[in-house]
């Protein structure tokens, strides 16, 4: 992991990190159109203000490396890996997409790949990433390292705690991020939890906790990749929790009446996309003229998928096999109908 | 005065909590935000510090209104999404359900699922929950298909001493509206027939009458009537009002919109069958949703759950036998 | 040679382990001390590495078992005491059930539940929960009666791509002996005719396939030939084996353990109604637990929970109408 | 709270709870041997080792609070003011006893009373004692404190963490007392958490927290005494961590062969009970033969207690109304039996 050690490395992988953090805020925008004008169906759930924690969670990965996305992760699950045609054809519900229709919105993934497809149930994720591990581990492959996203309010169900226990039992390499965007839908940290920082948790599981600010891409990239570098090399479990705000609703639908303004003028309310655009500029790691242009590259790419996306067939109930079990010779098909 | 399905609910639960001291809310958002889909809108202002927003803990939430129906009050649980309800199955099942059997001390707890699928929700937002909690003794689950249902039954589950899994349909919230209904309610586990017919019976419940209702209009136009029957709650089991459409149609369709394998319809036809054997003129059936998660997409869910067609379809073909 | 219901559990994993690297054992106290129930003893021993204790954490146990799973591994997950998965049931239902069907990427986890009532166990150490499991889509539900099958049925649910819930009988587990059995096997998901009969069928699985036998040996003496059907998987459930036994009988009793609502009786008798209406020569019966929680004191026990005894007289009355 | 600062009243609340302790001890005794002569149906679980925490996080409280024993609280429950009858007509299946032989052994309560009956999933009590806790504030009854006992293997479970954070948010007056017995059935600790102890948990719930010896009584009162005393006067939920050790085996069917025998030599390895008597002999708070007579007292009173229960009846099904629901009306008597 020398990247995060060597100035040079750092300047390019934020870069990098800006073109997805740049792609996702550009495909945001073109969901909350699209939702606007009734051509998604459900909900739509954006990442706005957290591009810089998602895509630097899945730059601190390896290839072979697990990765349990959630829902404000498209820039992670972009730098991971996948084409900007998957979180488009899931949303329009295209066939041809990884849930085939089956499933939709921010509920997708490439299991095979290592890409977990999340389900609904906040902290249902994170043993699924521990088993993963022990998998590896069981298998041999002890290079692998495990990262699952969560928000501030999950680490209130009784999931998270039980897969964080487990994971320091089995001393596995799980980063563990929190991205504490100061609400869960609409419910204040101080409605959540009682501790002063979430960070607090960490030593009663007997792991490495951090707390960094969310908002500025470096930071996020320097604290996720010795976070990955810790675990592995087998200093267990990583608590990482990232200081930022929800700059959007809990999904489109929600206009955050609720947020307190004073936090929105905040340090965790800085737009972390604003914010790394500014730093690589000032720096001169980057001009304004590349932005623009990136920018307008990600507007005529997304555009472009969105486009195909619409093109492409829904699913066909009448040749779906309605089967969900793998083993055919289980199915039943005589149900009446 | 024409309301919706959901501002029933909500009206129901201002009553309640005006009337009666010991009802609270409690749920994720359900404070100043007034709930995910509202069902609590203003009621945290009307009546401070009794609509209590929860942390993300359902388990813990419906702990805590174990130990509170315990201590005297009469706790309203808000579940965001009925699937949510899982994690925190166990305190309903084994906690509540059993309260009163093992101690002689009753728990009154309602439950408030949002439940059932609309389009574009997918398979953990979608589910129908109302198989498994009506399987374990000791609790009752009730299912309104009708405005004034969801009204005077959400008043009757906060009412009753025992703990009620209340399954409100969620395609019913906005798009269902009606009136409060005045004069005779039916008592607490009493099915009501929604439609008069003589040539079979529709059994069903929740959305699911509103499809059947749909279906016996349009099989009405080809001779054919049914009769519709709308459970309203599905644990107890009206099994006498069944029973007693059967033998009037000699036929009989049951519909729901769960997985197939157990749950309601498997249970009102093995009672039917069981009980009501000789009154049936032809083979029961049965409707249900396919033994798949819930899809999200709009085309695949259209035929993934029973609808006005399926019923038609399946109705026309048992008037046949 | 003959060994015990138990053995042929441990030996079932012993060869899994012994034949299949991917093969490993998860759940609380299996390591060292060979589980509560001793169903794991020595596998630690004798698989170094691949027999784990786990902290009391049934959904993260869960969980973790979908991402091996997930991961090319065959996870084995014990939990204590079928009850006791109520609190890992989000995992299995909506994790490893929707796998497959969401990704095209299969989930086989083998989750092992001692289930079921003995004498003095009371409410939360007695369920079963077949019913539960089975009712969502994405799940094999396997319900073992004999020794042969304990053995040979727990190696089907290894091998077989889809998560099955493998629900161990308590009652059988010390006192039922029996060989493996040898040659043909049935193929999974199939039913067996546990003893051939005439003049009804007795549907059933687990440990009331004894209580139907020793039902049909005491009718038998009274001129009663009842076929006994021994389900052996209830999801999915072996339709035309029991269809095929009701058209030479005539007449079905489906008896289960669980709670009367739904579950497994539910489903066969709406099937049979649906299916096999022109076999039935009358009403087909049923015969569950009572509706009330596991009885601790054995008195209460005993008549909770349908015995040799109830199903006779069921039996008895079934073939007079 | 006097009782835990002035000096003779911490030796009046000793002697108190010294009877108390022989008396479960006794209790614990006879139960085995019932057991081992199969008069018990199911199994039989004890407290040995764990009395001195039990009748202290009894004594801690008052009229009107609410108390959530678990498995090894034999002890506290009959310091919390129940009847010796009530565990022996449990453990014998009387149909006089407080569970009417429907449930049985560890399973009993007088929830009226606010002894609340433990079901068996571990953790699942701690929301319910705040359940008990947010009544009694809504209903204006402020000054209740809820105390809830559970076993180190119980953290592992989400209940337990969803409960904590739960009654943090809400600065209930919660005493959640954990026996760390080091083991969880078989499991030592090692096998269940990473933490160096679980009072370092306290921090990330934002509560207090406090580790103490569990084989000392006069620690256990004081200590116990305080956080309810805190609890009471508004400063919230306190987890109290005991360290003891369980001497006998989970159940008596279990030899314990698995306990680590240095683990029994030391400090956590001492015997509550004599420990108590020896320092209350020693400060000649009482004489041995004092407690020689309390024995025999017990002796005979537990004797004749079991005489008693097991001279009553036990249910008779033909008579029990098989019903769940309160509401007969709601009652369904029609299932073909
Ligand atoms: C177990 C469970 N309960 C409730 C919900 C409904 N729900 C979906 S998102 C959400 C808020 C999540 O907040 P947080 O974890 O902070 O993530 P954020 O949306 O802020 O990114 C809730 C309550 C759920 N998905 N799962
Ligand atoms: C949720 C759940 N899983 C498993 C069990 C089975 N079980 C009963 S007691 C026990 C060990 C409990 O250990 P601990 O909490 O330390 O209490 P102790 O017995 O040591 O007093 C287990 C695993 C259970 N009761 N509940
Ligand atoms: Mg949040
Ligand atoms: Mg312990």
């Amino acid at each position: 992991m020398a990247f995060v050690e060597a100035e040079p490395t750092i300047e390019l992988l934020s870069v990098k990190a800006l073109r997805f953090m740049l792609v996702s805020r550009v495909l945001d925008d073109k969901f909350a159109s699209l939702y606007r004008m009734g051509k998604i169906h459900g909900g739509v759930f954006l990442s706005r203000g957290q591009e810089a924690l998602s895509v630097a969670s899945a730059l601190s990965l390896q290839p072979g490396d697990l990765y349990a996305p959630l829902i404000r992760d498209t820039a992670g699950r972009l730098a991971f890996g996948e084409s900007l045609l998957d979180p488009i054809r899931t949303y329009l519900g295209s066939a041809l997409g990884p849930m085939r229709g089956r499933d939709g919105n921010v509920h997708w993934g490439h299991p095979r790949l290592g890409m977990y497809a999340m389900i609904s149930h906040l902290g249902a994720m994170i043993s699924v990433v521990s088993g993963g591990l022990l998998a590896h581990r069981l298998q041999g492959r002890r290079s692998t390292v495990g990262l699952s996203s969560v928000g501030d309010g999950a680490t209130s169900t009784g999931a998270f705690h039980e897969a964080l226990n487990q994971a320091a039992v089995e001393q596995l390499p799980l980063v563990l991020v929190v991205a504490n965007n100061c609400y869960a839908y609409s419910t204040p940290n101080n409605r959540q939890f009682a501790c002063k920082s979430l960070v607090d948790r960490a030593v009663g599981y007997g792991v490495k906790g951090v707390e960094f600010d969310g908002t500025d891409l470096e930071t996020c990239l320097r604290e996720l990749g010795s976070a990955a570098a810790r675990a592995r090399s087998g200093q267990g479990p990583q608590l990482m929790i990232a200081n930022l705000l929800r700059l959007c609703g809990h999904g489109e639908h929600d206009d955050a009446s609720y947020v307190d303004p004073n936090l929105k003028t905040s340090q965790v309310g800085r737009d972390c996309l604003e914010v790394a655009i500014r730093k690589l500029v000032d720096s001169k790691t980057v001009t304004a003229e590349d932005v623009a242009l990136w920018k307008s590259r990600a507007i005529d790419d997304v555009e472009r998928a969105v486009a195909q996306g619409q093109r492409e067939p829904g699913p066909d109930p009448y040749r779906e096999d309605w089967s969900a079990l793998s083993t055919e010779a289980l199915v039943e098909r005589n149900w009446p109908q | 005065m024409s309301i919706t399905y959901l501002e029933a609910i909500r009206e129901a639960q201002a009553r309640a909590l005006a009337e009666d001291d010991r009802v609270f809310i409690y749920g994720q958002d359900v404070g100043a935000f007034g709930g995910a889909f509202k069902a609590t809108k203003n009621l945290a202002r009307e009546f401070p510090g009794r609509v209590i927003d929860s942390p993300i803990s359902e388990d813990a939430m419906l702990g805590l209104a174990v130990g509170a129906a315990i201590g005297g009050m009469r706790p309203i649980i808000e579940v965001q999404f009925a699937d949510f309800s899982t994690v925190g199955f166990n305190q309903m099942v084994n906690q509540a359900g059993t309260h009163y059997w093992r101690t002689g001390m009753p728990c009154p707890i309602t439950l408030r699922l949002p439940c059932g699928g609309t389009s574009g929700s997918g398979p953990f937002h979608s589910q129908s929950m109302e198989a498994i909690y009506a399987h374990y003794p000791g609790l009752v689950v009730m299912t309104p298909a009708t405005v004034a249902d969801a009204y005077h039954m959400l008043l009757d589950a906060v009412k009753i001493d025992d703990p009620v899994v209340f399954c409100e349909h969620k395609l019913l919230y906005y798009h269902l509206k009606g009136d409060l209904g005045s004069g005779d309610r039916l008592a607490v586990g009493k099915a009501r027939i929604a439609r008069v017919g003589r040539d079979l019976s529709i059994v069903t419940y929740g959305a699911m009458v509103h499809e059947a209702t749909k279906a016996a209009e349009e099989l009405a136009g080809e001779g054919i009537e049914a009769e519709v029957v709308d459970l309203r709650t599905v644990k107890p089991l009206d099994t006498d009002c069944i029973i007693a459409s059967v033998a009037r149609t000699g036929r009989l369709l049951c519909v729901g919109e769960a997985y197939p394998w157990g749950g309601v319809t498997a249970e009102v036809v093995a009672r039917v069958a069981g009980e009501g054997f000789n009154f049936l003129d032809a083979p029961p059936m049965r409707l249900n949703a396919k033994d798949t998660p819930v899809p999200y997409h709009p085309d695949l869910w259209a035929v993934h759950r029973p609808s006005a067609r399926s019923i038609a379809d399946s109705a026309r073909r048992l008037v046949q036998m």
